[in-house]
């Protein structure tokens, strides 16, 4: 599941880049609705903001940018949620319905908790879109069990505290929060700073169904321009990464250990 | 036991990424438990500090050049002799102490100013907590002497580059560290907005302005103020020096906002020239909570501007919000002119030299008042005016601004060079 | 009727020229009325104004910090969170205010921090009089945000550019002017020197810093101090600290001079790297009084030096001269080094960033208590030390003297690049 | 009766000063010990002072140097308290003792007024010196009379407020001073501003019995120490000038009105 930022750089490149995704064998896109401030996000992400707002991005235009998508993958938007308070005439519902109009199928917001989610909730319910929340390595008990009765789709599981970006590294707190979760039935994506096969692997391995990938992704796209390179270049080596992801979750998937039937 | 407020009318709320929930929850606790509920004597503990420290209660004055210059009694809350230079004290001592009450390790905070972070820098000094601030990178260079405070006191600074590296991004950015460290850390919001339960505890670390000036002008005149008046960039000092007086209909309350160079905004470029999210402001979503805002038609948050870094922010608290919707209170506002000469005219008729935030309140009175002013405003007497802060941190960006204008009232500049 | 003091022993006097007497007489006369006999309410007035926009009371904090490092309870006497930021403020608005009951109607004023001249400014623009101050300009270098702010109070400032531009040199330059205009002009003048009646009157302004203390330390503590300590320029926040414990002989009075880069001294350039007057000065008479000295085997005064402009003169209060010599205040001294390392211990590990006169005060405790103390004296208990201002002026000094230096507590300045 | 700063700007060049002031016709000549802080100096005399302290006067070589002269006129000590003070081992009287041994026949002292001056007042009557007290333009009733009661030689009369220094034009003080004046018997020299012979003129003719001119002078001696002039340049300036206050003087004698004898 890779997140791109719609319209970065570009609207035209950025329509490339997620059907790079969509060909490298993503199962799910996230795709990012920029808003000015994005207070989740780390530098990679927050750069890519700044480009494709700089690019006119605007959340009709990224509402087109979707229709124009040729994919044959279920699209998640992923926005903060005073854009979708501001849009059209009745606020929330507008959005939502904009939204599965263009064939959005989920929605996550990453300044929402579920307390503050009733009126996005029931405009999903309405419109059939899922409403996809997040869980915190810091989520546990009570809350815990709110929001996965409120969720739907699947959670997105933050594998560390913090905001988004690329890591070195795996955080301790995947699998103690993937062992929370274990007894919920809905797919568990883990996002938060993975970036490679390796990484995607382990996170399988560890009872993900799927990882969530943004700034490694992102940052191709940011190294490419800067040098200039062509879309197409840039494409390539987005889909490269997308089938490495990919390759690494079914490996982890293969080494998970087999649950025990007697 | 008392409970926190989450919401006011529509406004607040907890709109925060949900790592960052259970520690708003704590907080909430806490808030309940110490503040509300002076559970282990914790207020009481407050109070000490910030009388001792902090040099609480601070004076009412009147302003008796002001007070003949507009025909009406002016009073002075002389919110700049506390410790630090502003009222910000009160907050940052409350939010440190509170953070040593629930066993926190660390202390982080944004500031636009420089105040609050100045203040913070101070209290986790005093309670002798590890303190990191965030500011903007144009911030930074507006108000040196508040970075050199902070360092002196042992804080980190961290340059915020993002945006327009003013307050928003600041404040932006101390919410990535502590989604990232919530554990272990406590962030100090600098003003009354962001999640529950901010908005309700900062204001409720200020009341005891509006304790003082209802205590104090009962004692020196045997009545209420009839009016109140303090410039608003998150509200802060607002809210503390209205609180007392929100139940009290015949005292008026003034919110003054920082009208920058004009109210007009540049959609395209995404920049709002002035800071009155009150006045001009919608309802939208930000820094955790609803409320009044800078925004353009799409949501998308507009960068603000006041010739003072700490009005210049495009969002406000959002019990403000609420009671200018309600006509508690009025909001008004005043440019950079306009806020530059009120600085000039109190420090050369007062012998006081305002932050450049509190020269707003001042203009206030010379726009509707003075000699030119519009009238538009009847006061009821006495007129209390807060003043938040002290104007040592803004020397040098009022003498440059000072410079860049032609001022009726600007001071000879000759001998700075 | 209350009488002046105009000897203290030996010291003290009228050393002026013959076309200031008769001002000099109308003062005494003047102070006598209207300060030791409230003639007309003066000294009620004056009380009022003092609390309003001066901010009196100061606090009285337990330093806690301090009091468990030197294993001794700390005070401090918070004269830092007066208006304009020092003590200088009791005085300077005694003086101004005095000045109008006199029908005077032009102050003019010498300063060496900066701190006097601000405190003169801010109380001639809150009592409506013009002001013009002296300033050397080597300290106007050093001090450059209280020359802002003496401008923007509307103020003149005259930079005196003989000698080596420090205080010494803006006292002469002031008595010229006022040589000059002595029939319309009062001169504030800005510590417990000067001809009689200023040592005395000075004094009086200033006492009530002691009379809080005495007041404060029986509130909380139910005791005197034990000891007070106080740095010592021309000495009058020392004058004002000690002078309600004088008659009491269980209260130990230290007086922290200005110990410089050494007490040694160069007469052949006629410097003296250090302002220790009370510990190595001789007597002789200087700026219109007899007191203790710096000067050379002929008479000539010697330059002083101190990292800090407020201590750094070649005199001091003839009162101090003689407490010192009958052995009633103990006069003690403390290098720059010492003085900086003080100063970021106490912003550092009380979040109260001192003036660099102040810090002279507390690298006195370091001294003989601290970890590297020589243990040189026995303190009784409770030990107040007078915060004299606060270190918003010192910023750049502080931060350039710092850096020139190898300091064990320095704060990381990187990010003041 | 003219004042210069002794040693300015050096030794031997400021006895040829002086020198030249007595072939110019003086009567009295005062000679400054320069002080580090002379507070009743305008910038004229400040700059003597330094410029002879510079020199390496002090107040022994003060006295080598009045010894060294080679004059017929009464010369006068001006100097500051702290130096006399200072001075030998007897505060006071030390000084008094040795300025009588190099034939100096009177002190003034611009920061000592009659009210410290006892010590100074014996020590001179001791040694037969003359002590000379100034008088202000604010000096009236009371004090008057206790300085004139403490005067011998002459009193200096201030001609107006502040600080010496050549001015343009005489001050409106001078001719109310010294009708205060004129009840006592003693002879009256005025001095603070005086620079030409029409202003010695103006003075004599109201009343004064002397005029005493230090910055005038001294101007002479820092224009030619700036421009490097000879010593023996310099003295004939100053000799002239003293010759034309001179005239001035004795002109300012005969225009005064005679005094009426019925
Ligand atoms: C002196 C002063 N006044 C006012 C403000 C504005 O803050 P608030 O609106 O929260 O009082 C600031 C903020 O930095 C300030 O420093
Ligand atoms: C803060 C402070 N403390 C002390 C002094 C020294 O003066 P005094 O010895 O008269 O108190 C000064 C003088 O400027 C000062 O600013």
């Amino acid at each position: 599941m890779p997140y791109l930022a719609a319209g970065d750089p570009d609207f035209e490149s950025s329509l490339e880049y997620v059907e790079a995704l969509a060909a490298g064998g993503a199962d799910v896109i996230e795709l990012g609705l920029p808003f000015s401030e994005p207070i989740a996000e780390g530098p990679t992400i927050q750069q890519a903001v700044v480009r494709s707002l700089e690019g006119g991005m605007t959340p009709e235009r990224f509402f087109e940018f979707v229709a124009a998508l040729d994919v044959d993958v279920p699209l998640v938007c992923m926005t903060y949620y005073n854009l979708i308070y501001q849009y059209g005439d009745e606020p929330v519902r507008s959005f939502v319905e904009r939204a599965a109009e263009v064939g959005i199928e989920g929605v996550v917001v990453p300044d929402l908790p579920a307390e503050e989610a009733d009126l996005l909730r029931e405009a999903c319910d309405e419109f059939g879109l899922d409403l996809i929340f997040i869980v915190a390595p810091t989520t546990a008990g009570d809350r815990l069990d709110r929001i996965m009765e409120r969720v739907s789709g699947y959670v997105y599981v933050q594998a560390r505290l913090g905001v988004t970006g690329a890591r070195e590294s795996l955080s301790d707190h995947t699998e103690e929060t993937l062992a929370r979760l274990e007894e919920y039935d809905v797919p568990k994506a883990v996002g938060f700073g993975i970036s490679t096969g390796e990484h995607a692997a382990s996170v399988v391995e560890a009872g993900a169904d799927g990882v969530i990938v943004g700034s490694a992704l992102i940052e191709i796209i940011a190294e490419g321009h800067e040098t200039d390179d062509s879309t197409a270049a840039v494409a390539e080596r987005i889909e490269s990464l997308a089938r490495e992801l990919k390759a690494g979750a079914i490996e982890g998937g293969q080494r998970r250990p087999r649950p025990e039937r007697t | 036991m008392s409970q926190p407020d989450t919401k006011f009318g529509e406004y607040g709320g907890q709109y925060v990424p949900e790592a960052l929930m259970p520690a708003i929850e704590e907080l909430t606790d806490a808030y309940r438990r110490y503040v509300l509920n002076n559970e282990a004597g914790f207020m009481d503990e407050f109070s000490e500090r910030i009388e001792d420290f902090g040099g609480r209660p601070t004076p009412l004055q009147r302003a008796e050049q002001l007070s003949s210059r507009y025909g009406v009694d002016v009073y002075l809350k002389r919110e700049d002799l506390l410790h630090g230079g502003a009222h910000k004290l009160n907050n940052a001592l409350g939010q440190v102490l509170l953070a040593k009450y629930m066993g926190k390790e660390r202390i982080i905070a944004e500031t636009g100013a420089g105040q609050h972070g100045t203040a913070t820098a101070m209290a986790a000094a005093h309670l002798d907590m590890p303190c990191e601030i965030y500011m903007g990178r144009r911030d930074i260079n507006r108000q040196r002497p508040n970075v050199f405070r902070m360092r002196l006191n042992g804080a980190e600074v961290n340059p915020v580059d993002i945006g327009r590296g003013t307050l928003k991004e600041a404040i932006s950015e101390t919410m990535r560290d502590w989604a990232t460290t919530v554990e272990t850390t406590h962030y100090v919001i600098g003003s009354v907005v962001g999640p529950a339960p901010f908005p309700a505890m900062v204001r409720d670390f200020h009341a005891v302005i509006s304790e003082e000036i209802r205590s104090q002008t009962a004692a020196k005149l045997g009545c209420l103020p009839g009016s109140v008046v303090a410039c608003a960039g998150g509200g802060s000092n607002t809210m503390g020096a209205f609180a007392e007086f929100l139940g009290e209909d015949d005292v008026d309350l003034y919110a003054v906002e920082a009208g920058g160079s004009s109210l007009t905004v540049d959609e395209e470029a995404g920049v709002a020239p002035h800071s009155a999210s009150l006045s001009t402001g919608e309802e939208g979503v930000l820094h955790g909570a609803r409320t009044k805002l800078l925004q353009d038609r799409h949501g998308q948050i507009m960068e603000s501007h006041s010739v003072s870094s700490g009005l210049d922010y495009s969002g406000v608290g959002p019990q403000l919000s609420h009671l200018v919707d309600e006509e508690r209170v009025t909001p008004v506002d005043v440019g950079d002119d306009d806020a530059l000469e009120a600085f000039h005219r109190l420090s050369q008729d007062e012998g006081i030299i305002p932050a450049l935030e509190t020269a707003h309140a001042f203009g206030f009175l010379e726009t509707t008042l003075g000699p030119d002013g519009d009238g538009s405003v009847e006061f009821e007497e006495p007129v209390v005016v807060n003043v938040s802060g002290r104007g040592d941190k803004d020397l040098e960006a009022a003498i440059e601004e000072t410079e860049a204008r032609e001022l009726e009232n600007a001071p000879d500049m000759e001998v700075f060079e």
